[in-house]
């Protein structure tokens, strides 16, 4: 049957609130207004306001709550509206939520899960698209899915909810009314191993997210293209992408992010780390340009990679 | 009060819901795009408050900013050609809907962080009383806003440090789909400033008159003790959140008893009934008002794109 | 209130002065290191608030921990250890002093972020009322925390959602150097929390008696309405902020002023006029809160040190 | 003549305070308690309380005010005690300070400068020790400058105040009390340029801020290693690395802060992407482990690169 992203997100929510009495979400209007993205569409007539609290303008204050909250012992789904409006709560992100299990020596568990709209391309300027998500994969602590297809965003949230350890989910905007042939039941593919979503022998593409649907359009029918989509930003499967830089000796890596200091650094770093003597040319990566979002479309498009720049990039790798 | 500025108040006011209308028809055209937050019904509130500053005088707003950046002197063209993405707009089009800024009007923005501009608008208000500047600051908010914790902060120095300034809280009684008493457990928002020592009002945010009214005592306190002062306004946004609201948390009745006191029609007929003006002066606006918007959407229209050569730009003074 | 319980807030208080006093020679061999906050003179407040508690009951704190984790049943000798940065220690040598922990005595924290506490003890009521436990939840912090946007947030969301538990507020009328007529505006702190429409109360924190009368009026209110409370209770810190801290900014005739108001002093003198003790019972005790923190010192010098190897366990639940 | 790090900022803030009347100094504890690292000592007497703001514990409040002053025409120095508070003000810095110029089309100049202090090695444990400069250098629209030297120390703002753009300075806790020798009047030198500390033709190892005595204390005499003093995290002045690895054909990054997605991680990768045919070996990384660090003085010690590990390191890398 055909799924799109934002049902899947909701079939996901929806397995949650019904097979956990634990689990809650809160969030900025994600009730009565049926969440800003229509993911939570009919939710609070559903399962009630216990189940579904629409937040105050608060979002350090209600992470905290949520926080709390899990180490109370319920299973707080948070959202945060859109990727940007994370800043205001990451101090009780990084500052308490990724620190409590290791600085009380395991005896705080912080089952928190977040989850978070990422990304540009929807001409929302420079306060509303970020890509946040790999820069937050620096802090220990915390875990990170990045749900590239529709069969991922079906089950981010029930592998998150098995952890016992703060998950940020981020579901890239520009997805959500992408559609995939999908099954009767979620295959549930452990979120934590990148895979080989092309397989090809001259190029590794290593993305994730939002980036992943236009990787895969650019490498095309292309024997050479190898596409890995990372799914998970912390932890980092680096050993699927070391295995196939064996095979392809040259790797691209594209990523919504900001270049300098991001996780195509990280993946980068890793892999001279890891494959120097794998490697036929220095590993090269494609990222938004560094700048704060431009509203116009066709400087926002200029600013964030599109399939013509991956076609172009790959193109000028493997000549 | 002058016949003159009385009509210029309906003028005003006009040509806000004019302008927000004509978005609204732009936007199912695509010529703007993103998320496109409207002021009709609200006009009062701009209006009064603005109709006391000069141009000289500094305005913070939010998002929902085309009303506050146009009375603020900022031109409709610029403003249209902001939203449609060209360079001739403020911003050269990088701006768009929720970011319309223009310096030289002293128009600080535009600022899609719910509650950021509120201590920034504070440090506004610092420079000028520091500098010796003759200048009021105005920094325009929604009740949501005052949940998010800065609102707080900001108040908290701003009135222990002196610093003139006016909090205009658009109380629209909505935060996109949260209602006031859904989202804040206290609802009598004037105590949430007085938590801070902060002087305080409300005004009937319908009316322009009771808004000026308030603005105008509201601004004497601030350059005469030299100190904050919190004003309420209260009012209703007569369409969605933005365009991508579907508007289901509102109901019918409720949205028609606020219409019922649309600010531009009272205004109007109090007018007519005081015989300061005729039908004839309401058409004569209209066709100012229309002429205005219909030239500023030609403008728009022929405006270019900036080049995306320049697109890395301005992210600091000395490019590097 | 039984002789027995009035002896036992004595050596409560006892217990608690002493240990502080304890860890400040420590500090000054380099027994303990970082920042040490040391909580002398605020004794009558967590006495009192916490005689009314029950291990089940839930405590936030804040940097400021030592009294609160010892009274809610973190044995001395653990929180010494932990200060020693032993492997003994409530977090094996990980958290120190500003981050004392015990799950098991629902003692959580011990957080050196100011404020940040607040929303986190909101969470941890809201589970206990979901879950339908039976606890108090009671979350410390100072009044120099109030400044903080997240304190308001807190408040906010508690207040509209019914959500049970005791916020007190250790006034001890500086934050670091900064006394709070120069930080807050509004300096009757019980207006802030009536700006969230929540209950509240002023206690006298220099005596025990009077924390404890009104804390038990307040977890009576939380408990019958459901509801937050606010307590505030106005004390006074008789040692600098932390040890790094020179106490510049204090008149030596006010701390002067507020240590003739010891609470132990004045309470035992009570006590004594009552004819409840006699000049013994205090030697006796002193013996007893001597023994046990001598006792707690040696279990700390004796103690080991965390393998390096764990260095990266305990990150996540399955160490990856 | 000996001046220490501490007293090399204190002349920086004073020359700044004395020369321009539009500077003005803002944080919490700055006045009556005289800086919590006592930077500040006397001021509030010397300058009084219009110049030194005392501010509540607002961390987003009064770093909003001062970008506002900013933008009105101040050059307010904001002084965020430690790193770790820095996060409750991320979207005032993130969201608004570092796109105004870009969005407004150059319209909007935020001359707004934030001082912090940075590092682990007090045993201040997991909330007060953290290491976000290289983390914060993904930003664009700042500046970052970490002053590893107390010649550094003592221009960093009079090199910030000559920016009309937001600059953030990171001083390093432990560094406070390190002298040096120096000249009666500042050098001066260009912040924006990373410079060869010590040179060497073997090795290059890159850092800055509190690892950079740490990393010349492990050189030592050794004619193999040339230390590279970044000074400068966003710009990154690569041309002098680049040129370093020419001669010397091996890196070592060593950056107290966590690994992934680190600075460090950028650091390693424009080197593969700009000097891979120069390279002998792969560029390799020392850091921070990736956990908060802990309170216990020889857990800490084993969280944060000391100069053996340093030693080991190059040692290693050498042979
Ligand atoms: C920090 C932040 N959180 C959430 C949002 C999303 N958002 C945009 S407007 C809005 C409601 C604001 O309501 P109010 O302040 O009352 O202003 P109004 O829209 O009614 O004029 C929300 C939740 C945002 N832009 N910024
Ligand atoms: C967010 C944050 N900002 C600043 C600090 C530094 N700091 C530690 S304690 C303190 C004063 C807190 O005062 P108060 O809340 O009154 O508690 P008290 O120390 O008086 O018990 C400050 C500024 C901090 N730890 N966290
Ligand atoms: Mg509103
Ligand atoms: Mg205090």
């Amino acid at each position: 049957m055909k799924m799109t992203y934002r049902e899947a997100l909701k079939e996901g929510l929806k397995t949650a609130l019904e097979n956990d009495p634990r689990v809650f979400l809160i969030g900025e209007d994600i009730g009565a207004y049926g969440g800003t993205y229509a993911v939570t569409k009919d939710f609070l007539k559903i399962y009630g306001p216990e189940k579904i609290m629409d937040a105050p303008l608060s979002e350090a204050g209600f992470t905290g709550i949520a926080l709390g909250a899990a180490i109370g012992g319920l299973r707080p789904v948070v959202e945060i509206m859109t990727v940007n409006f994370s800043l205001l709560a990451l101090d009780q992100i990084i500052n308490s939520a990724a620190i409590y299990r290791h600085m009380s020596a395991g005896q705080i568990s912080v089952p928190l899960i977040i989850r978070m709209t990422t990304g540009g391309g929807r001409q929302l300027a420079a306060q509303h698209s970020n890509s946040f998500e790999g820069w937050l994969a620096h802090i220990p602590g915390i875990k990170i899915l990045t749900p590239g297809t529709v069969e991922d965003a079906r089950s981010s949230l029930h592998f998150a909810l098995k952890e016992n350890d703060p998950v940020l989910i981020f579901e890239h905007a520009l997805l959500l009314n992408r559609s995939e042939e999908v099954g009767e039941k979620p295959l549930l593919l452990n979120p934590f191993k990148a895979l080989v979503r092309k397989s090809g022998d001259a190029l590794t593409v290593i993305t994730y997210g939002g980036m992943l649907p236009k990787c895969l359009e650019a490498a095309g029918e292309s024997e050479k293209v190898e596409v890995i989509d990372l799914r998970s930003l912390r932890p980092l499967d680096d050993e699927t992408i070391f295995n196939s830089i064996k095979k392809t000796h040259r790797a691209l890596i594209v990523d919504e992010g900001w270049r300098s200091g991001s996780l195509s650094a990280e993946m980068s770093a890793r892999i001279m780390e890891n494959s120097f003597y794998d490697l036929d040319a220095p590993v090269e990566r494609l990222c938004r340009k560094e700048i704060p979002v431009p509203y116009a479309r066709h400087l926002e498009e200029a600013a964030i990679p599109g399939v013509e720049d991956i076609k172009n990039k790959i193109q000028e790798m493997l000549s | 009060m002058e016949r003159s500025e009385q009509v210029r108040l309906l003028h005003n006011m006009m040509r806000v819901r004019r302008m927000e209308e004509l978005c609204a028809e732009l936007y199912t055209q695509e010529k703007i795009r993103g998320f496109l937050h409207l002021y009709s019904g609200e006009e009062a509130v701009v209006t009064g408050v603005m109709s006391l500053l000069k141009p000289r005088d500094n305005v913070m707003a939010t998002y929902r900013d085309h009303a506050h950046a146009l009375l603020k002197g900022v031109s409709a063209r610029v403003i249209l050609a902001e939203m449609y993405g060209k360079a001739e707009g403020c911003c050269q089009g990088r701006g768009g809907s929720m970011h319309l800024i223009s310096e030289k009007d002293r128009f600080y923005g535009g600022n899609a962080i719910v509650a950021a501009g509120i201590p920034q608008a504070v440090g506004l208000a610092l420079a000028s009383k520091r500098l010796h500047e003759d200048r009021h600051t105005v920094c325009f908010f929604g009740e949501g806003a005052m949940a998010e914790g800065v609102f707080h902060e900001a108040m908290n120095m701003a009135s222990l440090w002196k610093i003139p300034i006016l909090f205009c809280c658009e109380n629209n009684f909505y935060a996109m789909g949260t209602a006031l008493d859904r989202s804040q457990a206290q609802t009598n928002l004037l105590k949430k400033a007085e938590a801070h020592n902060v002087e305080t009002a409300s005004a009937d945010g319908m009316s322009v008159l009771d808004v000026l009214e308030k603005t105008n005592q509201a601004l004497n306190f601030v350059k005469d003790k030299g100190q904050p002062f919190f004003l309420e306004c209260k009012t209703y946004r007569f369409r969605s959140h933005s365009m991508f609201d579907p508007d289901l948390y509102r109901k019918k009745v409720e949205i028609n008893k606020w219409k019922e006191r649309d600010p531009i029609e009272s205004f109007k007929k109090y007018l007519m009934d005081e015989h300061l003006i005729i039908q004839s002066d309401v058409l004569h606006l209209e066709k100012k008002v229309e002429d205005e918007m219909q030239d500023a959407m030609e403008f728009a229209e022929r405006g270019t794109l900036a080049p995306v050569e320049e697109l890395e730009k301005n992210l600091y003074e000395n490019d590097l």
